[in-house]
């Protein structure tokens, strides 16, 4: 489905990487990792079409993804560093916002119940602002739950959860996998992944473990 | 599409419900502006209604440059913008609502607070009306043109200046025929030419702004 | 540079174009030497002192070229940019930002030689009239497209904006250069015509035709000097460049 | 010696003349000094830049 | 306690140059305010040279106003602002270290560049002698005044209305002394006593404003 | 050492603690732990003296610290969750300024040596705001390594680390508590801190794992 041919990418005068190919598929994860500074972040923003690679193409369906944006945007689902939320919008109102931006129709009842199981009750009427960091990263990860993207593109989600948030973010990544869905993501910690085919891509070209 | 056009207005007007005191950013330093001058020029009734027409376009142009910096900033810097990008819509649609909910929040209260303050100048009714007809054809395109300029300097290093630096050249035209419509009224000569003039340029901003603001956005998220 | 249709493509090659550009800029750069000599051999001694302006009226051998080309210069840069966004060619980005600072510089020209008229003619070194003022906003024009360009540090990046910009800012000057000019007919100000009684004579004409091509000429040669500098700093990685007699020392 | 200095007053507007023709000149002989500074640093970086890679090579 | 002082010029004066255009902001929104009158108001020398006090020092006070959302905005949203609360130096040295070297950077550009701008409006020697005189005065003090404003409404929803709400009416009064000083000069008053207003304004605020500052910024930082 | 004494903090109209006791005192370390949201780093704030607490009192050597704040701030490292670089500076630079800042008498070449230390070597020249998530965190720890103040406060320093990174800093820390600092951090990974004693203090009403 998702295919990267022979990409590179270039930031200022560095050439952070070079020659990559892979594919992932229906059903499958792809693990990025890599040292700080590797390039996990610009690659991923170059499979959403956020960033031009100066060689190779990213394809969706056979097809490159510059040509059919719109099409490629209504099935993928990316969440940065950034977590897109408003500061002044309240929990709900972000998620809400932020599906119907993506095309879904989602009701209200639908998003309250979603910041619930996301671990929210009693601060989903909080602006964004005075939440604490793992909240608003939570806020931001509850998209996921009501996502209909078949693609899903996580740089570095699990930053900030505590371990409850933790395991639960992983059992919603590994039911989207088990139900034919693709995830690309980056993370540092360690992630256990129980089905579906997990490959592993590393970048960077010092040892791992440099610091 | 249509969808995406009304749920990112209603999304911006919310958001400026809730820092109420933005929306009054522009009107108050329009109103700051406008209401200084005496102060610093001195109280002559006949010097003031001479220069009022120009006083007031150009508050309501700096008023407008300055809100402009916040236009796509915001998004930027906390990712909004990257979803607005993904999102399965052409863009420029999402631009022109937010430039639409931008204006309904700075620019029309500004046409709408002229009239109070034309009766500093001592204005007559029909150079008032005029003023507020020229504001409500000018302001929406002083908006549409401040978009590209915002878009092309998103994240740049001194983006404020780079803003005005670029944007000035082009609001130059509506400013001429803004402030030109009212003082033709002034001196009974009728400022039509001026006012379709001024509709023009609106058209011409509606349809071509909105792309090139679109075109700038995807190169400036890079 | 247009050159013949099958040349395009090998010549929107930076390693193609290098050599020629040096090639071009030499010659053209002897040709603004030559043609300056003549012109101002002719401005200063074969032209006659105006009966109405005396020796004052001689500026307009620079004034007028400098502001012909001031305008010149920004449609040319825009054409390239135009080129370069759609047909995604590098050359033709490097092309405007190569002529963007002999662009301002004729504009500010213009205006110091216009202030420097000014202040004899009309008793002012300013009055807002329409040539100014858009000759003005035309300096601010140049000045903005410098100045983004300046502030992005990425070089592909810096070229689509500049573009765009460059495209909107075309789309404006007619609209300024009749706005203003219509502007300033409802007041009839304290400014004198631009277009003063005196008929230019033949030999005036001559002289500032020739001005006006030396000016040509050197903004092409000032300009593919600098797209060649352009080139290497932006291709100092590519195998050719490192090839370069002028770089193995 | 009087057609020079008769010259150099310009009947009178000597300020002006100057001022323009001076400035303009001054520009035009800046520039394309400025150009060729530019272009001499460019390629002292670039022949570092070779030196360099030649070094790793070796 | 000097070495804080010092670093922290130095830091900003680095930070300005870093982002050179930033350094323009101000002064070119200060051209730009200057030159669109003419162009509002029409080219009548006459005119313009009698509101040119009034337009230099509207535009001055608008300047400053600007540029201080700024101040101390971009320390608090990186953090940076933490750590100066929590450096063992007091806060009241490093506000007025940094006050100062934002008014080198906005405020004298600015003075050095009025007599340039005085041409455009076709004013005499002395006239532009005094006006800068008055800039050199007043530029300070406003910045001083201003960083209270921007420290107490910092990282409030809508700082920008809020910062012009509290520091316009004290700005009011160097505005009025400072275009009163010009305006009595060419009407051949003589502006001393203007003059020494606007010095004594400022040293109240040089021993005043980076105290109320330091303290309005505890209470922000919470 | 450092003495808390009662403390109670209100946000909004939630009460996050109350009636917390504990003591920090030489060569130890203070783990704080608990869901997001559970009032972490308005804690650590607290204990800065950048928020008031609405009860209670922080003392540092048996002083309130409200008393001596630039005392207090002599002795006291914070990084908190937001870095405190100047996106417009290099790595080396914003060193250097946090540094002096601090009152340290810091050199430039102690900063190279410190920043190729933290693995930024080749980075060092470049504005923060190019350098990945991971680089700008490490420029920040980079302070660690020329601090001399005795009191460590870390919000989540291990945020965005790779592994090799944040080895390193796990050595920093168990150093600094080697030589008699004191170190109060949180975070949700788990961190082996090899000598020094370790103190924990759990956040938080609800049960830990709680969603
Ligand atoms: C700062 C002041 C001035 C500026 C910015 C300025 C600008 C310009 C521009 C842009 C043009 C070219 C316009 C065109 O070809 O349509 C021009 C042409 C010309 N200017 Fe000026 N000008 C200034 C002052 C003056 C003064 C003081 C005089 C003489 C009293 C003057 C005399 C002329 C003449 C004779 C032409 C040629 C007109 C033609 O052939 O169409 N200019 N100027
Ligand atoms: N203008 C530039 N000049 C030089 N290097 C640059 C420039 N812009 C970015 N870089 C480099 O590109 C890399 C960006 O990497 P990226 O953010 O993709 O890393 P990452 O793998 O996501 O790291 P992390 O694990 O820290 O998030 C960094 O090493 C950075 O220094
Ligand atoms: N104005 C307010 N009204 C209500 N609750 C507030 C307000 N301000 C902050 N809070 C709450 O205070 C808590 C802040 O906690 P803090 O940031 O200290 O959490 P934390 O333990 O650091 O969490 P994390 O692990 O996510 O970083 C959050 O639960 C937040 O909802
Ligand atoms: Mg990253
Ligand atoms: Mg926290």
């Amino acid at each position: 489905m998702l295919d990267v041919v022979n990409l590179q990418c270039t930031r200022g005068d560095r050439r952070l990487f070079s020659g990559i190919d892979f594919t992932v598929e229906e059903g499958e994860l792809l693990h990025l990792y890599g040292h700080n500074g590797s390039g996990k972040t610009t690659l991923l923003r170059t499979l959403c079409g956020l960033v031009a690679p100066s060689q190779g193409e990213v394809r969706w369906k056979g097809e490159a993804i510059r040509n059919q944006r719109d099409e490629f945007a209504a099935e993928l689902l990316y969440l940065g560093h950034k977590n897109g939320l408003k500061d002044d919008l309240t929990g709900i109102e972000n998620l809400l916002v932020a599906c119907r931006m993506a095309g879904l129709k989602t009701k209200q009842d639908q998003a309250w119940d979603v910041l619930e199981r996301m671990g929210l009750r009693g601060h989903e009427d909080l602006p964004a602002r005075v939440l604490s960091q793992g909240q608003q990263k939570r806020v931001a990860l509850a998209r996921l739950l009501l996502s209909q993207a078949p693609l899903w593109i996580l740089d570095e989600p699990f930053v900030g959860l505590d371990v409850a948030a933790v395991a639960l973010l992983e059992n919603v990544i590994a039911g989207h996998v088990a139900n034919g869905g693709l995830v690309v993501l980056t993370t540092h910690q360690e992630v256990a992944l129980t089905s579906g085919k997990v490959k592993k891509l590393r970048l960077g070209w010092k040892e791992d473990g440099h610091v | 599409m249509f969808d995406a056009f009304r749920v990112i207005i209603a999304r911006d007007l919310l958001l400026a419900m809730r820092r109420r005191s933005d929306v009054l950013t522009t009107l108050f330093f329009f109103v700051i502006v406008v209401s200084l001058f005496p102060l610093g020029i001195g109280p002559e009734l006949d010097t003031l209604r001479l220069i009022a027409p120009g006083v007031f376009w150009v508050a309501a142009l700096l008023a407008s440059m300055l809100a402009l910096e916040k236009l796509f900033f915001v998004d930027y810097q906390d990712g909004a913008l990257e979803q607005m990008l993904l999102a399965p819509q052409p863009l420029s649609i999402l631009v022109l609502g937010k430039v639409f909910a931008h204006w309904l929040v700075t620019g029309v209260p500004l046409v709408l607070l002229s009239p109070l303050l034309g009766l500093q100048y001592d204005l007559s009714g029909d150079t008032i009306l005029t003023m507020m007809i020229t504001l409500l054809l000018g302001t929406p395109a002083l908006s549409l043109i401040g978009a590209i300029g915002a878009a092309l300097t998103l994240g740049l290093r001194g983006g404020g200046v780079l803003v005005s630096l670029l944007v000035l050249p082009l609001y130059i035209p509506v400013l001429i025929f803004g402030a030109g419509a009212v003082e033709a009224e002034v001196s009974g000569l009728g400022g039509a030419g001026h006012l379709s003039m001024l509709g023009a340029i609106l058209l011409l901003s509606i349809l071509a702004a909105p792309l090139a603001t679109a075109a700038a956005l995807r190169i400036s998220a890079e | 540079m247009s050159g013949r249709i099958f040349n395009i493509y090998r010549f929107s090659s930076p390693a193609t174009f290098y050599p020629l550009a040096g090639k071009i800029a030499r010659i053209a750069a002897w040709i603004a030497l030559l043609l300056l000599a003549v012109g101002l051999y002719m401005s200063f001694f074969v032209a006659p002192t105006d009966y109405k302006q005396g020796e004052g009226y001689r500026i307009i051998f620079i004034h007028v070229p400098a502001a012909w080309m001031s305008m010149f210069i920004y449609l040319v840069m825009a054409f390239w940019a135009g080129i370069g966004l759609v047909f995604n060619t590098r050359l033709s980005s490097m092309m405007a930002q190569a002529l963007a600072p002999t662009g301002a510089i004729m504009t500010f020209i213009a205006l110091w030689t216009g202030a420097f008229w000014g202040k004899p003619m009309w008793g002012a070194w300013w009055v807002w009239d329409a040539r100014l003022t858009s000759e003005l906003i035309l300096f601010f024009l140049y000045i903005g497209f410098i100045a983004l360009q300046g502030a992005i540090d990425d070089n592909r990046r810096a070229d689509r904006a500049g573009a765009v910009l460059l495209l909107v800012g075309v789309v404006n000057i007619p609209i300024i250069y009749f706005s203003v000019k219509w502007w300033n007919t409802l007041h009839q100000g304290a400014s004198v015509s631009i277009k003063n009684g005196s008929s230019m004579s033949t030999i005036m004409l001559q002289a500032m035709l020739v001005m006006t091509f030396a000016f040509w000429a050197y903004s092409i040669a000032v300009s593919l000097y600098r797209v060649r500098s352009i080139i290497l700093e932006r291709e100092k990685d590519a195998r050719w460049v490192s090839e370069l007699p002028e770089v193995g020392r | 010696m009087k057609a020079l200095s008769e010259f150099f007053y310009m009947g009178g507007y000597a300020l002006y003349v100057w001022g323009s023709f001076g400035v303009t000149a001054l520009l035009m002989i800046v520039e394309p000094i400025m150009v060729h500074q530019r272009r001499k640093s460019v390629l002292q970086r670039i022949s570092r830049l070779v030196r360099i890679k030649s070094e790793q090579k070796s």
